[in-house]
């Protein structure tokens, strides 16, 4: 399966694997968007350098949502002799698409898919440039921490509100399990369906336990409706934080919800403020697409990159070769804010780890870590 | 003349039922329409009604040709039937289904005077005019169906077997309301199984057999006809 | 029907032979997937298309299929062909539950099929919320080929495994509707007094239908977590699942013996098929999956098995009918002579 | 404690005639005419949509643009009744499902195409989401849903009931060859109907657009439980249909309140099956035949 | 001998009394015909003796064995059988399959089922329908197919309810030699009908009902003499 793949000499295909229509179109469409970006760029820079500058195209595919649809697209890309693939956004497409281009021996790098077991297969064609659940736990719990140190107002008390699909509902799992460590009290642990109509029951239940903080996992319309519902009813907590949160890094939510998101938190995966480069693309991005780039767009664009980095250097479009040119990537030009992207023995970025952004006055910023952030932070009070 | 049916060809998808069907009801003619199980009465009656559309042939009704009209507009220009099955609003209200046969605008105007008129007619209508039509009786069904029937005000009316299911009293007296209707001027088109009573009331019959008619005369000579006897009077000679 | 075991064997050959001319990967996953929803579909069919109890709520019997053997196996080991009977019993078992709740208390029609939904989303929710069932995270089952685990490094085993599933079905069908319980089934689905009348025990015919319904989707169920490897409860329980299962059946044709197959068969190369003539154009692909959905229902509405039996059986009644008639069958015409 | 269980009341009840609003039309196509609509969800989306644009382009408040949502959907329903649905007026009954499976689809990825997939929201300038009485916040806008539903739902009860259009509809559901020969045009009726149940899908989504999301899916959040509290309040009831939807609103604002994880869900469910063994035909349900 | 044994049945909808307090036998290998006015609670007793209602009051004893409160299945399976004065078609189904439906009453195999259907098509001179679809046919015809599904059940007890309305009298004449075969044949009939030539041409005997009540019950020519009879249900004289 490992052979030479595009028909035409010049030209050298890579899969791009999202939820393009259904429930989850707009992110699927924002990240098949960034991909869009990445190889454009590639394409104007002159193409493949070692391939005598061949072009790539970019293949998009639909996943629809649907685990058997993941599959059988990865299918068509392999007929379509992609050399690798990005995507998929949704674990649970995710897991079986790996390992079906695991199978067909297709590199797959993973841009977003939180859940752990991505990587703990022992694939040996599956990377992953996003930090998955347990490292935006481990970095939400220490991040908690500093915040709590630069405040006079310490957070003791958390509710923590999650969308209740393998995404949030494993982040905030591991949070729970590591509060305590780090001397936060969980008052409750509360699931709600991403669907859901209405989230007044959530509200109450926080109305009752008056937490000092709200930590919140979800997407962007019940994350609306939790803040909504939070500033409209009678108890105002310190600080809502997110956690790889779809509503809070959303363009809409950032722009439409004025009113209601002044000083939210978001640990986040996003782009590196201080870099030129990753506003540079930013700026492009929202120039071509009308929208902000968000962490996954980022996160969609810099797999793209790894992808064609890996191809660059394999300077052939054997799979076999692409995949070994992945596990030797240490891509130092990105747009995250990390360091060089290296993939460890089980494919996952070493250096991947999310930031603490916070909104203010209608822009995301980034306050922590210190070598990332472009606004001091503005601390919860009591 | 009020109906003339010429050349008439109609059925069910593939299957032909009526075959090149001529016949004629004059105005405040009362003609009934005979033949075995099956034949086609039926569906004639249906083709009338415009439920079934036919593929040869003319139906002129009042001077208007209606073939190719909507069966909602057959029954404006005053041709109602009684169907056979009765088809009725089964979980609307008595009074309910009496309304909504006078459906059309100028029934609508007289539905008040109407129904106390079918109240009268079948006092058991008004008894219970507020159960469901579906929990009726057979035969209160029966009345029901031609209550609602009379509702629309018909100039002409068909009824697919109206004794269909009523006990001899009240045959007796849906054959007495018909002639009663006959007297006020409405003309009707009645097909029977119970031959003999409706050819004694009939100006003129006919007889259909697989689709076509094979026999039409004066009900007297009808009655008297050794054949028709024989296989649908159930009278040997 | 009497040519139906010579159109089975037949296609059964050329399933069989499927796998030695086409090699291709993505092929192969196609006619899985066809064999697989033609199983499910099946299944679906005995219950809702023989006796008319129209389920919408089959993904509550795939999930447990699912369920059942991939929990056995990876927390206890056990291997999914055991976990495969264990689901079938387990799901004839809650159909059985669902069965009788609603069969005697008479839910009929939409009643019975948003019933069906309700017991889905349950089971979905009774999942969710419990650490056995792994909650909202799923079952991943570890990728090791073992022919014993119900694992295969090659993807023609699990296409021979699946035509086998499929056929067995589809010919236990065919047998089912030849007996007693096939006529009974479809009397309860015709008028369901006039079945009584007969002396067909509805409430036990219809718990009959319900049982092997559940615990042949329940396989399907396992077939499916074994050949995706991961399973959640979000999509395992959903609506989507269950709308999937019946669409072959119908449009093949509901309460016939081919129907599933034959729906399947079209139903999913129509849906690659849009996705590869219109797939750069999101949306577009669905559009004209939802367009062809319409046109289909519109211009076959017995489904195409039914349209086929309707066309040529018509003629074959005819025929039957002449002959009768000739053999002394009575004929009217007392007046043309 | 007490002003928890007020709270979740009032949510609950408020919740309770949003679902009511949303099951009102689907009890006109789904209980009267007896068609599994599954396209009403992106009917309703069409009625956000309506309102969505109206809003933006126009800076029409959503309540003001319910007219133009209703009538238009009124027409589109119309049409889909009338090349569509009125040519399987015969065929079995699920098929009528598989349509409107497909017009569904059609619609929902048509959206997708024409306004992409992003998530549009209304920002009313100055109007005033909650009120408190007490200590129990009241939300504005699904306050006027809920008025708006049980308005609607007396309204169309007294149409059915008292109307001749009204009755001519239930007719033409029952026995369509019989009210064809009782004069009842009955396509047109029939495109009245699917019309009308169309636009009260538009009414609810522009009733809704000041407190949710548009985008292409967004029916899918109500439509099940809309066909869910059709069931539970009986086939064709209006009423009935508010009272399942105040019932399923309630228990799950309480259930939320009380019961760990999302097992707030299963009240829905459970309370849906306790009701169906109890009254097979719905809590308004008249026999079965 | 007595077969059935009806005794002091009511059965009530919501403040109708239906039927009311009515007892009736019925003999082995005789046919009993009942009539009376329209809604007198006829096809109500059927449906209560057949299990399609549960009555309020009263037994219904078939060979001496209690059979209120069961099944209609059930009542089937002792050997009742019925028609519907509203036909029950299997609509979609063909003629022949609908009444192998009723051969699989007793029988197992299919090959039986549908040698026994067909028997019972010859017997009500409906072969030539078998292969036709149940809902084309027309009324008539489908309550001919309700007999003959209704006897492949193999009954010792027949409930006819009006299955002659809709014949023609020839045809009504052919039908009550059939009906008196089936007799010979050894199975009991009680039977509804509003025809009067078929009702006195067939009963053994005959009861009248009139607002739920029993109120005569005997030899055919007597009770049509009975002045409330006549009043109620033939109106006038007997013709
Ligand atoms: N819907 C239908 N589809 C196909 N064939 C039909 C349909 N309805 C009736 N037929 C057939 O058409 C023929 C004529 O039927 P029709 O109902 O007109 O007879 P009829 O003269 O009214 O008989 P009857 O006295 O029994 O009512 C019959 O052979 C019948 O089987
Ligand atoms: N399900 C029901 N609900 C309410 N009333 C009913 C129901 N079924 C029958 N009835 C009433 O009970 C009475 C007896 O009805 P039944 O059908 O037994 O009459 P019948 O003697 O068979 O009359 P027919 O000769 O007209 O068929 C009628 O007044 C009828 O309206
Ligand atoms: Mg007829
Ligand atoms: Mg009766």
């Amino acid at each position: 399966t490992g052979e030479a793949q595009s028909g035409d000499e010049n030209i050298v295909k890579i899969g791009a694997l999202h939820p393009l229509s259904g429930a989850l179109a707009n992110e699927g469409q924002e990240m098949r968007d960034a991909a869009r970006l990445a190889v454009e760029e590639i394409n104007e820079a002159g193409g493949i350098e070692s391939l005598g500058g061949a072009k790539v195209e970019l293949i998009e595919a639909d996943h629809e949502g649907a685990p058997e649809k993941g599959m059988s697209e990865i299918q068509r890309l392999d007929r379509e002799k992609v050399v690798g693939v990005i995507g998929a956004y949704s674990s649970g497409v995710t897991l079986p698409a790996t390992q079906e281009a695991e199978r067909a021996g297709i590199p797959f790098v993973v841009d977003i898919a939180t859940v752990e077991e991505v990587t703990k297969r022992g694939f040996k064609y599956t990377f992953r440039v996003q930090p998955p659940a347990s490292t935006m736990a481990a970095n939400f719990l220490d991040y908690f921490n500093v915040l709590n140190e630069m405040s006079d107002s310490p957070l003791e008390t958390v509710v923590l509100v999650h969308e209740d699909s393998v995404f949030g509902t494993s982040i905030a799992s591991l949070i729970e399990k590591g509060a305590a460590d780090h001397g936060i009290e969980v008052l409750d642990n509360i699931p709600h369906a991403a669907t859901t109509a209405d989230l007044s029951s959530t509200i109450n239940k926080i109305n009752r336990l008056k937490p000092d903080a709200v930590i919140a996992t979800t997407y962007l319309r019940d994350g609306t409706l939790l803040v909504n519902g939070l500033n409209q009813s009678n108890f105002q907590p310190k600080a809502i934080i997110g956690v790889a949160n779809g509503a809070f890094s959303n363009t809409s939510f950032i722009n439409d919800e004025t009113e209601i998101n002044q000083y939210i938190m978001d640990v986040n995966y996003s782009i590196n403020p201080q870099s030129n480069l990753a506003i540079e693309v930013s700026k492009r991005y929202e120039d071509q697409f009308n929208k902000h780039m968000g962490p996954n767009a980022a996160y969609s664009y810099t797999a793209t990159k790894v992808l064609i980095d890996a191809v660059e250097r394999a300077g052939s479009t054997d799979r076999a070769k692409i995949q070994k040119a992945l596990s030797e990537t240490n891509l130092t030009e990105h747009i995250l804010p990390q360091d060089s992207i290296i993939f460890d023995e089980s494919g996952q970025n070493a250096n991947a780890q999310a930031v603490l952004n916070q909104i203010i006055n209608g822009e995301t910023k980034v306050i922590y870590p210190d070598e990332y952030k472009n606004a001091d932070a503005v601390l919860p009070t009591k | 003349m009020m109906l003339r049916v010429s050349n008439l060809d109609a059925g069910y998808g593939n299957l032909q039922v009526l075959r090149n069907i001529t016949f004629e009801v004059n105005s405040g003619e009362l003609v009934s329409i005979l033949g075995t199980n099956g034949a086609g009465k039926t569906t004639l009656l249906r083709t009338l009604s415009g439920l079934i559309s036919t593929t040869n042939g003319q139906i002129e009704f009042n001077g208007k040709h209606i073939q190719k009209m909507q069966p909602e507009n057959i029954v404006k220009e005053g041709l109602i039937q009684v169907p056979e099955g009765r088809m009725l609003f089964t979980e609307m209200t008595i009074r309910e289904n009496l309304e909504l046969g006078a459906y059309s605008s100028a029934a609508r105007k007289n539905m008040k005077k109407n129904i106390e008129y079918c109240f009268k007619l079948f006092p058991i209508l008004k008894e219970r005019e507020n159960q469901m039509a579906g929990s009726f009786s057979g035969g209160q069904q029966q009345m029901l169906a031609i209550g609602r029937a009379l509702m629309a005000q018909p100039k002409i009316l068909l009824l697919d077997e109206p004794s269909t299911g009523l006990s001899p009293l009240l045959t007796k007296q849906v054959f007495d309301i018909i002639k009663e209707i006959k007297q006020q001027g409405v003309t009707v088109l009645l097909v029977e199984q119970n031959a003999h009573q409706a050819l004694s009331m009939s100006d003129r019959g006919y007889v259909i057999e697989n689709g076509e008619i094979v026999m039409s005369g004066t009900a007297e000579s009808l009655l008297q006809d050794n054949k028709l006897r024989e296989s649908y009077l159930g009278l040997a000679n | 029907m009497r040519k139906f075991p010579i159109l089975i064997s037949l296609a059964l050959l050329i399933f069989t032979f499927f796998p030695l001319i086409v090699k291709d990967q993505y092929y192969m996953h196609i006619a899985i997937l066809i064999l697989y929803y033609a199983l499910v579909s099946q299944a679906w069919n005995i219950l809702s298309g023989y006796s008319g109890q129209f389920s919408f709520g089959h993904a509550a019997f795939f999930g447990t299929g699912a369920y059942t053997s991939s929990i056995l196996f990876t927390k206890l080991g056990v291997s999914p062909w055991i976990g495969l009977f264990a689901g079938a019993l387990i799901a004839a078992l809650i159909g059985l539950f669902i069965g009788y709740l609603s069969f005697r208390f008479k839910l009929r029609g939409v009643f019975f099929s948003l019933g069906t939904l309700a017991f889905a989303e349950i089971l979905r929710i009774i999942i969710q919320n419990f650490d056995i069932f792994n909650k909202t995270l799923g079952v991943l089952i570890p990728y090791k080929p073992d022919p014993l685990m119900f694992q295969f490094s090659s993807r023609t085993t699990y296409y021979y495994i699946i035509l086998l599933f499929a056929f067995a079905v589809t010919v236990l069908v065919y047998y089912i509707s030849r007996s007693k319980l096939g006529y009974n089934l479809v009397a309860i689905r015709e008028n369901e007094d006039a079945a009584q009348s007969l002396g067909v025990n509805t409430y036990k015919n219809k718990m009959i239908a319900i049982a092997i319904s559940a615990s042949l989707t329940a396989i399907g169920g396992t077939f499916y977590a074994q050949y995706m490897l991961f399973i959640e409860p979000a999509t395992t329980f959903s609506n989507d699942v269950s709308i999937n299962i019946l669409l072959p059946a119908i449009i093949g044709g509901a309460g016939t013996v081919l129907g599933p197959i034959v729906g399947s068969l079209i139903i999913i190369p129509i849906g690659e098929l849009t996705t590869t003539l219109f797939g750069n154009f999101v949306g577009a692909n669905l559009m004209a999956y939802g367009v062809i959905l319409i046109l289909v229902m519109l211009y076959l509405p017995e489904g195409i098995v039914g349209w086929f039996q309707n066309k040529f059986g018509k003629e074959k009644n005819a025929k039957k009918k002449k002959d009768n008639s000739i053999n002394g069958g009575e004929d009217v015409g007392t007046f043309k002579n | 404690m007490l002003t928890l269980i007020l709270q979740s009341l009032v949510d609950g009840i408020l919740m309770g005639g949003i679902y009511g609003l949303v099951a009102i039309g689907l009890t006109l196509i789904f209980g009267v005419m007896k068609i599994i609509n599954f396209a009403q969800g992106a009917l309703l989306m069409l009625g956000m949509y309506i309102s969505y644009w109206s809003f933006s382009l126009l800076g029409l408040n959503p309540y003001l643009s319910i007219p133009l949502s209703a009538i238009s959907l009124f027409f589109i329903g119309a049409i889909i009744q009338k090349t569509i649905l009125s040519k399987m007026l015969n065929a079995p009954e699920h098929n009528q499902l598989l349509v409107t499976l497909g017009i569904m689809l059609v619609i929902e990825n048509l959206a997708l195409i024409l306004w992409s997939p992003d998530f549009r929201s209304v920002k009313l300038e100055g109007f005033i989401q909650t009120f408190n009485i007490g200590e129990v916040g009241v939300n504005v806008p699904k306050l006027i849903a809920f008025i708006a539903a049980i308005v609607l739902s007396i309204g169309l009860f007294l149409f059915l009931k008292k109307t001749m259009l009204g009755k001519a509809i239930r007719a033409t559901s029952i026995n369509r060859n019989g009210a064809m020969l009782s004069g009842i045009n009955t396509n047109r009726i029939n495109y009245i109907a699917f019309g009308l149940g169309a636009s009260l899908a538009a009414i609810a989504g522009s009733l809704i657009t000041p407190f949710f999301y548009t985008s292409p899916t967004v029916g899918a959040t109500f439509i099940l439980k809309g066909f869910v509290v059709v069931v539970l309040g009986g086939l064709g009831n209006f009423i009935g249909a508010i009272i399942g939807g105040l019932i399923i609103g309630i228990s799950e604002a309480l259930g939320g309140a009380f019961l760990p994880g999302s097992l707030k869900e299963l009240m829905t469910y459970i309370i849906f099956v306790i009701v169906l063994m109890a009254k097979p035909n719905g809590l308004f349900g008249g026999k079965a035949r | 001998m007595e077969l059935l044994k009806i005794k002091g049945l009511t059965k009530r909808f919501a403040g109708l009394v239906a039927v009311n307090n009515v007892n009736l036998t019925l003999n082995k290998g005789e046919i009993v015909g009942l009539v009376g006015p329209n809604g007198a609670g006829k096809t109500t007793l059927f449906h209560s003796v057949c299990g399609f209602h549960t009555p309020e009051e009263g037994s219904v004893k078939y060979n001496g064995k209690e059979i209120i409160g069961n099944k209609p299945e059930h009542i089937c399976k002792e050997g009742i059988a019925r028609t519907f004065q509203i036909v029950q078609p299997f609509g979609n189904l063909t003629v022949l399959e609908n009444v192998i439906v009723g051969a699989f009453n007793r029988e197992k195999s299919y090959k039986e089922a549908e040698r026994l259907a067909l028997e019972n098509l010859d017997l009500i001179g409906i072969s030539s329908l078998a292969y036709s679809r149940m809902k084309d046919l027309t009324f008539p015809n489908q309550k001919k197919v309700e007999v003959a599904r209704a006897l492949a059940t193999s009954p010792e007890v027949l409930f006819l309810d009006e299955v002659m309305s809709g014949l023609n009298p020839s045809e009504v004449n052919e039908f009550i030699e059939l009906i008196k075969n089936i007799r010979d044949s050894g199975i009991s009939i009680f039977f509804i009908e509003h025809l009067m030539s078929a009702v006195m041409a067939l009963s053994d005997r005959l009861a009248v009902m009139h607002l739920g009540e029993k109120i005569a019950d005997g030899d055919p020519q007597e009770v049509m003499k009975i002045p409330t009879v006549v009043e109620a249900y033939l109106g006038e004289e007997v013709s």
